[in-house]
């Protein structure tokens, strides 16, 4: 029932699978306000990811820290960046765990939006990759197993863009243009949904939006 | 906007390649080649300057590794933060024991990566201190100084910075003067023409012909307004009127001023803008102690200049004076 | 192509106003204001080598006055001579007694006014020798060398001279040296864009956007072909093999090699050429002695670049090491 | 009968009562192969010598020296730089006369002409100044009095004018469009017509190109 370090790799394996259409999409998404990399950006953090060596056995937290590592030489941006500290600050959280139970990746989540808070000064409502993992580890908490899990982390991550669409975005580059933002989905969320989707290997898109 | 390169892929190593070439006091480290040195071995127990940033705006940030200047300069893609790892290779390369000062523009992304690098060094029992430049006026007002972004005026904090490390000082007192060469520097640009960038088929923003883009960024941020271009006269009215409005204005009579092109606007250009802004310097009593005119700070071939003043006090001016060596920048 | 301007007609004696402003070392002399001359006074006896031509490519000409460079430079209007009046001033500005090289590209009116003025100089007691740079490659086939204007490759006569007058070589001697420099150099370039005339609504000529016109001139002056822009690899590869198809090639497998943006063109791209040059050079055997890669030789805002190279012996070897100091070159 | 330095002043100063017309003409003309500034030069120099303070008693000579010297500082284009070296070779020769008679101009246009071939390298045919200057010397030659030597003047200027139109231009900018040059008359060519007729208060086009 728990989530080991093979479960990520395995997760891992099915996004690059995947990558291509998901770097086009986001891509365009960020292209309307952004300067148009945040897929190009992800890709190529998930291609070093799912290149590494390493062996997935063992601890989780040595895993997550390990992909941490090599993720921090493969990109500049902000997201890569906010990517890369959740995974260090994850990783050090299960340092000692040889897997995950689905209740306690809820915790986990909260891990990685506070790290990401710290970094980069953001707070939730901004319209970011936090309003994501904030709704994320609201909707996950109390998960009975990996199949509930899964539910309800697609629920959460569809929930929050879809409150987040009308709303401005408040940081980064967008938000110069803080009144063009309103009705775009941003970039850095639509990422977790769709990351989420390839991972487990969910077929629909997220809530609706065609793209 | 034809531009002289082979693959836009290659276009950040291939320049770096033909730079160091050209400039054999530079040398290419890192595990992704993406870090820029002293070819000279610095003296031991000298505090290291490390800088970074995206890449597109030469001669910043690595073409002003050098002597009295900075020791190491990670990399980054073009108008895209280095990486968290070639950010920490840099602060490596400069450490020679003594510590290192991360000096960079206040753009999230380098920001956040510098400190987690330093945040790394210091687990590999490196100290480090990251001062954030912030001289850009346009880009948050003057309550929100922590939201500004650094620009040419990065320069001055170098140089100061730089020379303080080479007379010996330690790492408190480097940060120190580094904070106070930025505390004391203010810029404000204006465009009047976008750049491109390498394998796009259009700039990814606007700057209408005859418009002048007040305060426009150096990737291209939008401005404080626009408008026709009506002079040089007036153009430089209106910077110097917003640089001396600055509270720092007030500590000091006495300024190191820097007249810098965006790219393509050329030196004839730049010496009619800079005779505009000196006699306004000087209706306001201005003593301008030391000048720099030239491409220093660029966006590739955007159109455009930027204003920078130091407010100077006695020790900057020092500082500013001391012996320093780069490829783009010599005091002697 | 917004300039930062005030008048058109103000646009040469503001710019000059500007630079002397930003660089004290020049200093405004002449009847018309249009003689940059050194400010610190040279040693007499000294021969003088005194320079001129158009207004527009700074920092060619009047940013080269500087020790073991020129001593004065006749400035003319945007694109235009200098008159026969500035010319003479700037003869007898150099003159200490020693006699004048004037050392000038090849342009009708330019020519015919140095002639006139070094005429008009001989009256006055002062001696005078004129040589002319011919290094443009694109501008005449070998066999009519005397029709090949001057461009970036002036700047290795500049050099040559500057340095053998430092010395204290008499005119004879400069003049010999200054000859051979012209002799060995040569320069091909090419432009992606055109450039503005002040006060002009459009460029006096076309360059197709996308397109390499190779061989343009300086003011625009047709090239040998256009054709779309492929790489910098390519073009690297066109201008080497004109290069070395001269007869010159032949004397000596060591250069000095000088990668120049016509205005526009960032250093990001010429770094990038810079660094196909020396793969091209390399593979033929060619050892780069010294390199210079920046704006040295432009046309306002212009855009492309060109390529220089002088063949070295030893002698014209010794003088481009020599020390030499001015705005925009320094050897030390 | 003779022509003496006053005539010339005079002479100058009815070019420049009338200068802005023939300035825009004489750009006209150059924009459609040169730089277009063959009338802004010209137009500067006929200033400073309309303005020069010296008086024009005394030989010819002195005073044409004395126009040399002033123009000499007026100007950087290479016609400019021809007629100031004219203005020498012609100065120099009439040194010592208080006026020229009408038979003798045809031999001082010789003097100028040779003297701009030597300063130009340029021969005859090329489309310049130069062959209205050939023209302007034969036809003169003979002249029996002022009216004779205007009328001279005037058919030779315009001949002149006619012989060329239909050739192509050999020198200078014009010579990279070699072929484009066919059928404009050369700007030089045209000035010397022009000033020609404002010397002599003529009121007719020259040779029928309305311009
Ligand atoms: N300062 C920040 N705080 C929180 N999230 C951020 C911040 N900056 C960027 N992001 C997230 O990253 C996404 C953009 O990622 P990306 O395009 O890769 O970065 P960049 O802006 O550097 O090009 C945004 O949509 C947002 O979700
Ligand atoms: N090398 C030359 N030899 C003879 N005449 C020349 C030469 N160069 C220019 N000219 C004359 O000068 C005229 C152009 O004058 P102008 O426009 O003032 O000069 P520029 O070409 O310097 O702009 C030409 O029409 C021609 O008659
Ligand atoms: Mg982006
Ligand atoms: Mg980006
Ligand atoms: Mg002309
Ligand atoms: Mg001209």
């Amino acid at each position: 029932m728990q989530i080991t370090a093979q479960d990520i790799s395995d997760a891992i394996a099915r996004i690059q699978a995947g990558i291509e259409p998901l770097e086009r999409r986001l891509n365009e998404a960020d292209s309307h306000l952004g300067d148009g990399d945040t897929g190009t950006m992800l890709a190529r953090m998930i291609g070093v990811m799912a290149d590494q060596q390493a062996e997935p056995s063992g601890a989780v937290g040595t895993y997550l820290l390990q992909l941490a590592k090599v993720a921090a030489r493969s990109t500049g941006s902000s997201f890569g960046t906010l990517i890369i500290a959740a995974l260090m600050a994850s990783g050090r959280a299960t340092k000692d765990c040889d897997g995950i139970a689905p209740g306690d990746v809820s915790a986990l989540v909260g891990v990685a939006r506070t790290e990401m808070m710290a970094r980069s000064g953001t707070g939730e409502g901004a319209k970011t990759v936090i309003d994501s993992l904030a709704s994320l580890e609201a909707g996950t908490a109390g998960a009975v197993s990996r199949a509930d899990l899964t539910q309800r982390a697609l629920v959460a991550t569809d929930a929050a863009l879809e409150a987040f669409r009308a709303l401005p975005c408040r940081v980064g580059r967008a938000r110069i243009h803080e009144a063009r933002s309103i009705g775009n989905d941003d970039p850095g969320m639509l990422a977790v949904a769709l990351l989420l989707r390839a991972a487990v290997g969910a077929r629909s898109e997220p809530c609706g939006k065609a793209g | 906007m034809t531009k002289i390169i082979n693959a836009p892929e290659a276009y950040v190593d291939e320049s770096l390649a033909g730079l160091c070439l050209a400039h054999p006091s530079l040398r290419i480290v890192g595990d992704e080649g993406r870090v820029l040195v002293r070819s000279h071995v610095k003296s031991a127990g000298k505090v290291g300057i490390a800088s970074g940033g995206g890449f597109g705006h030469l001669p910043l940030f690595c073409g002003y590794v050098g002597e009295g200047l900075l020791d190491a300069c990670a990399v980054g893609n073009v108008f895209e933060g280095p990486t968290v790892g070639t950010s920490l290779d840099s602060i490596q390369q400069a450490d020679t024991g003594a510590g290192v000062l991360c000096l960079i523009g206040n753009y999230g992304g380098d920001r956040m990566n510098f400190e987690m690098a330093g945040a790394m060094a210091a687990d590999d029992g490196i100290r480090s201190e990251l001062v954030l430049g912030t001289d850009d006026v346009a880009s948050a007002p003057e309550d929100q100084m922590e939201k500004r972004r650094g620009v040419a005026g990065l320069l001055f904090a170098y140089k100061c910075a730089g020379a303080a490390a080479e007379e010996g000082r330690d790492l408190a007192e480097v940060t120190r003067i580094a904070r106070k060469a930025v505390d004391r520097t203010r810029t404000i640009g204006f465009a009047l023409a976008p750049c491109l960038m390498p394998g796009r088929d259009a700039p990814a923003f606007e700057v209408v012909p005859g418009t002048v883009e007040f305060g426009m960024g150096i990737h291209g941020e939008p401005g404080l307004w626009r408008k026709p271009f009506s002079s040089a006269d007036a153009i430089a009215s209106e910077m110097v009127d917003k640089l001396m409005a600055e509270t720092v204005s007030e500590t000091s009579s006495r300024v190191a001023l820097m007249i810098n092109s965006l790219g393509a606007s050329p030196y004839e250009e730049l010496f009619i803008l800079h005779r505009s802004v000196r006699t306004l310097l000087s209706e306001r009593g201005i003593d301008v102690a030391r000048v720099m005119v030239g491409p220093f700070v660029t966006s590739m071939e955007m159109a455009g200049a930027s204003v920078s003043l130091c407010f100077l006090d006695e020790e900057l001016d020092t500082m500013l004076a001391a012996p320093a060596t780069c490829p783009f920048w010599t005091v002697s």
